[in-house]
């Protein structure tokens, strides 16, 4: 067993630098890396290109960057329910890669799995696919995406072990899988870090060769966005 | 004229047994609540559930449990979580077999327009680019016309478009529409609402053949 | 829930019919769709393009359809340890298609995600590329590989629910979960039907939307193709 | 001269610390018992397992537990199945470490031939194109010459390719050898060989620079 685990935070952290390019998993603030986030202001690093589906809300999740300014660029393919996002976009402080969200995450898949390129109908037509080699297959028109290229991968999981194993929890899953290994170095907290041989192999959802650095994650907040119940009758 | 909730009612008719559904954001979230007893339908969100039920009761919401508009929601028997890879190859794989969606602008060939206003507003396309790329059934869900009076059924979009040529049907506080070679083609006015009401909303070649029923919910 | 279940092997392989593409899970032996296998040798269906990674052994799996001439092509990525197989294709009898593994799997999933297309490193410089467009991303050659279209998949799992929600077991995953969805009816057999509800969603490897038709199968002989073992010291 | 399981002793040396590694068929899957002691290693087979242990005591196989030779086997701690499109993410995607695999010829530009002889025998290339194609780091093992005393270690390979200009080492029953832009660079004799009997059995432009130290076993 190739061991992963760092003792906290600022050692998995070793290594950011100002001006890399980050990716982040999480939808909206469901499956962030909290103590990541948390630990990247902390440290004040700038000029940061992000590729994340959302950046948080105006204080929380990737939001406390963009108040910060670290961000130089964001790679997302949703702004709404974040107003400093949209005000930095449409002011031209912030620049920002809008990609469709099937794109977003198979342009991390094909990071992670060394296909350098793949087609896909998302965007044909639209703002998308300007500058980008169409064609047409069996009748249908298709757009030619790349994938990303990025320093770190932060992921957040619920379960993972010493060997980097992990196992997502819900929809809190959401890019998180893809994202790991799609960077030089990826680094995976985890709501709990369990002992080596207790997780079941078949059921691992990312099996360790994907993350460089694992550690047991802390004081996590997890936030709702927008609860939304119904009354009891 | 229609209601939000109108609209997400007649949408609900085109609900058909077996059917696995993506709902967007909005009056489409809604339409959940109106499908017919005695059908089975399976419910698909894009950030990775599949089996949505109803919101929590207070108190037993999971901040891990979300759909694609960030709503605490919960599962049936037989759900299944998964991550977005997989999400988008339901989507862009057509084993959705319907999308409903809002828009800003819909044109008479079908192109559709819900992401951007140039120097105004942008809320990203999300997955709205994927569904509505892949989608082999595509049912558009707004208003007739925009907050000052003008049409959203237009002969071009004039915001940056979403996809193109891929719209099937639209459903509005005044009509039902098929998206149809010649254009906007009325099958449904809604109650109250008489042909020349609709034809004035409506910007895009509008296409009335014969007497156009009014819709029953 | 949309139920999938059909009574039975019989009432599964409805509207399988000569000359047809099928995709048939497994590696070698392990994880094929033996109730599937023997139906169609029962049906006698000829003809077949079957897409499956190897064509089972002489007297077991595909090997069957092979000696019965049911088979008029195979896509698949290792012909050894089958002889029949070997000498059919040699002798020409039997159109072979020689794929790479990565490359056979990742054409399942591109037509199950509704990918046309996608550019791999596999095969550059050899045969495999012949005749197919071939592209350099950051300095490195590219082939252009494209979805498959089969009209039957024939996937074997561990658990399954009317749902059509899979779980498979060990090794017997392997091609399994990348043929579910890729052809136009994908059936699926299980080893143990569940109650729906009684799975872990969080734990379900393919999602019932991939999943035409499920049943329980029966009779599984589970054959080890090379029985290895060390001996207690 | 080396038999097959010097072969794999040597090989074994070259396996680091935090390597994952994936084994071909044959001498290659030997090389799991000799990786020396105190290092973290797993193995990949590309079927769909991490972290392979040994093969299991009799009585206790599971015709659902093979590796990619078909072989049964066990599992370490730590162990993880997966399908077969992540297998070869993991592979594709670089970040296996090491790829160990036989080979019919080698050519001094580091292409390799393993899977077809036109006419006579097809095995098929099963995973070694991606893996040829894909891995940073591969080692050939296999003996210098064939049945006929022919050398494996050619200028240009007579037989259908596997993969162009990936092999870095080369591991035979004679020598250890790195494929460099000249040609085969010499780096260490078998036990008992002189470098005038490697010289004979290469036909490939063999690099011989200084001495020629005896490996070690």
């Amino acid at each position: 067993m190739i061991n992963k685990k760092v003792a906290d935070v600022t050692e998995a952290m070793q290594g950011v630098k100002d001006d890399m390019t980050l990716m982040l998993g999480g939808f909206g603030l469901c499956g962030i890396p909290e103590n990541a986030i948390n630990n990247l202001v902390k440290l004040n690093v700038k000029g940061l290109t992000c590729i994340s589906n959302n950046a948080g809300v105006d204080d929380f999740g990737l939001g406390l960057l963009l108040h910060k300014r670290q961000i130089k660029k964001m790679v997302s393919s949703y702004v709404g329910e974040n107003d400093e996002f949209e005000r930095q976009m449409l002011s031209g402080e912030l620049d920002v890669e809008l990609v469709p969200q099937g794109t977003l995450v198979e342009r991390c898949r094909a990071a992670q799995s060394g296909f350098p390129a793949f087609f896909t109908p998302a965007g044909y037509g639209t703002e998308v696919a300007e500058g980008k080699e169409v064609r047409e297959f069996n009748g249908k028109m298709y757009v030619l995406e790349k994938a990303f290229e990025a320093d770190f991968a932060f992921i957040k999981a619920w379960k993972g072990d010493a060997a980097g194993n992990l196992i997502f929890k819900g929809t809190a899953r959401n890019f998180n899988p893809s994202m790991c290994g799609a960077a030089k170095i990826t680094v995976a907290e985890v709501e709990e870090l369990v002992p080596v041989g207790s997780l079941d192999p078949n059921q691992i959802h990312i099996p360790g060769i994907f993350v460089q650095r694992i550690f047991q994650g802390k004081d996590y907040e997890k936030r709702i966005e927008q609860l939304t119940v119904r009354q009891r009758s | 004229m229609l209601d939000k909730i109108g609209i997400a009612k007649r949408i609900a008719q085109e609900v058909q047994d077996g059917y696995y559904v993506n709902l967007g954001i909005g009056i489409p979230t809604l339409v959940a609540n109106y499908v017919r007893d005695g059908i089975e339908v399976e419910f698909q969100s894009e950030n990775g559930v599949l089996g949505m039920g109803p919101f929590p009761f207070e108190g037993e919401e999971d901040a891990d449990l979300i759909n694609a508009g960030k709503q605490t929601i919960t599962t049936l028997p037989g759900a299944s979580f998964f991550d977005s890879s997989l999400s988008f190859s339901m989507i862009r794989g057509q084993h959705v077999d319907l999308t409903i969606l809002g828009a800003m602008e819909v044109s008479e060939e079908g192109d559709i327009a819900n992401w951007k206003i140039p120097g105004k507003m942008v809320k990203g396309m999300g997955g709205a680019m994927d569904l509505v790329a892949s989608a082999q059934n595509i049912i558009v869900a707004m208003m007739h016309t925009n907050k000052a009076g003008e049409s959203k059924l237009l002969k071009k979009c004039s915001l940056p478009l979403t996809g193109v040529g891929c719209v099937k049907k639209i459903v509005t506080n005044l009509a039902v529409l098929e998206v149809t070679e010649n254009g906007f083609k009325l099958l449904e006015r809604a109650p109250g609402i008489s042909v020349d009401e609709i034809k004035k909303a409506t910007e895009g070649h509008l296409i009335v053949d014969g007497d156009i029923p009014e819709m029953v919910l």
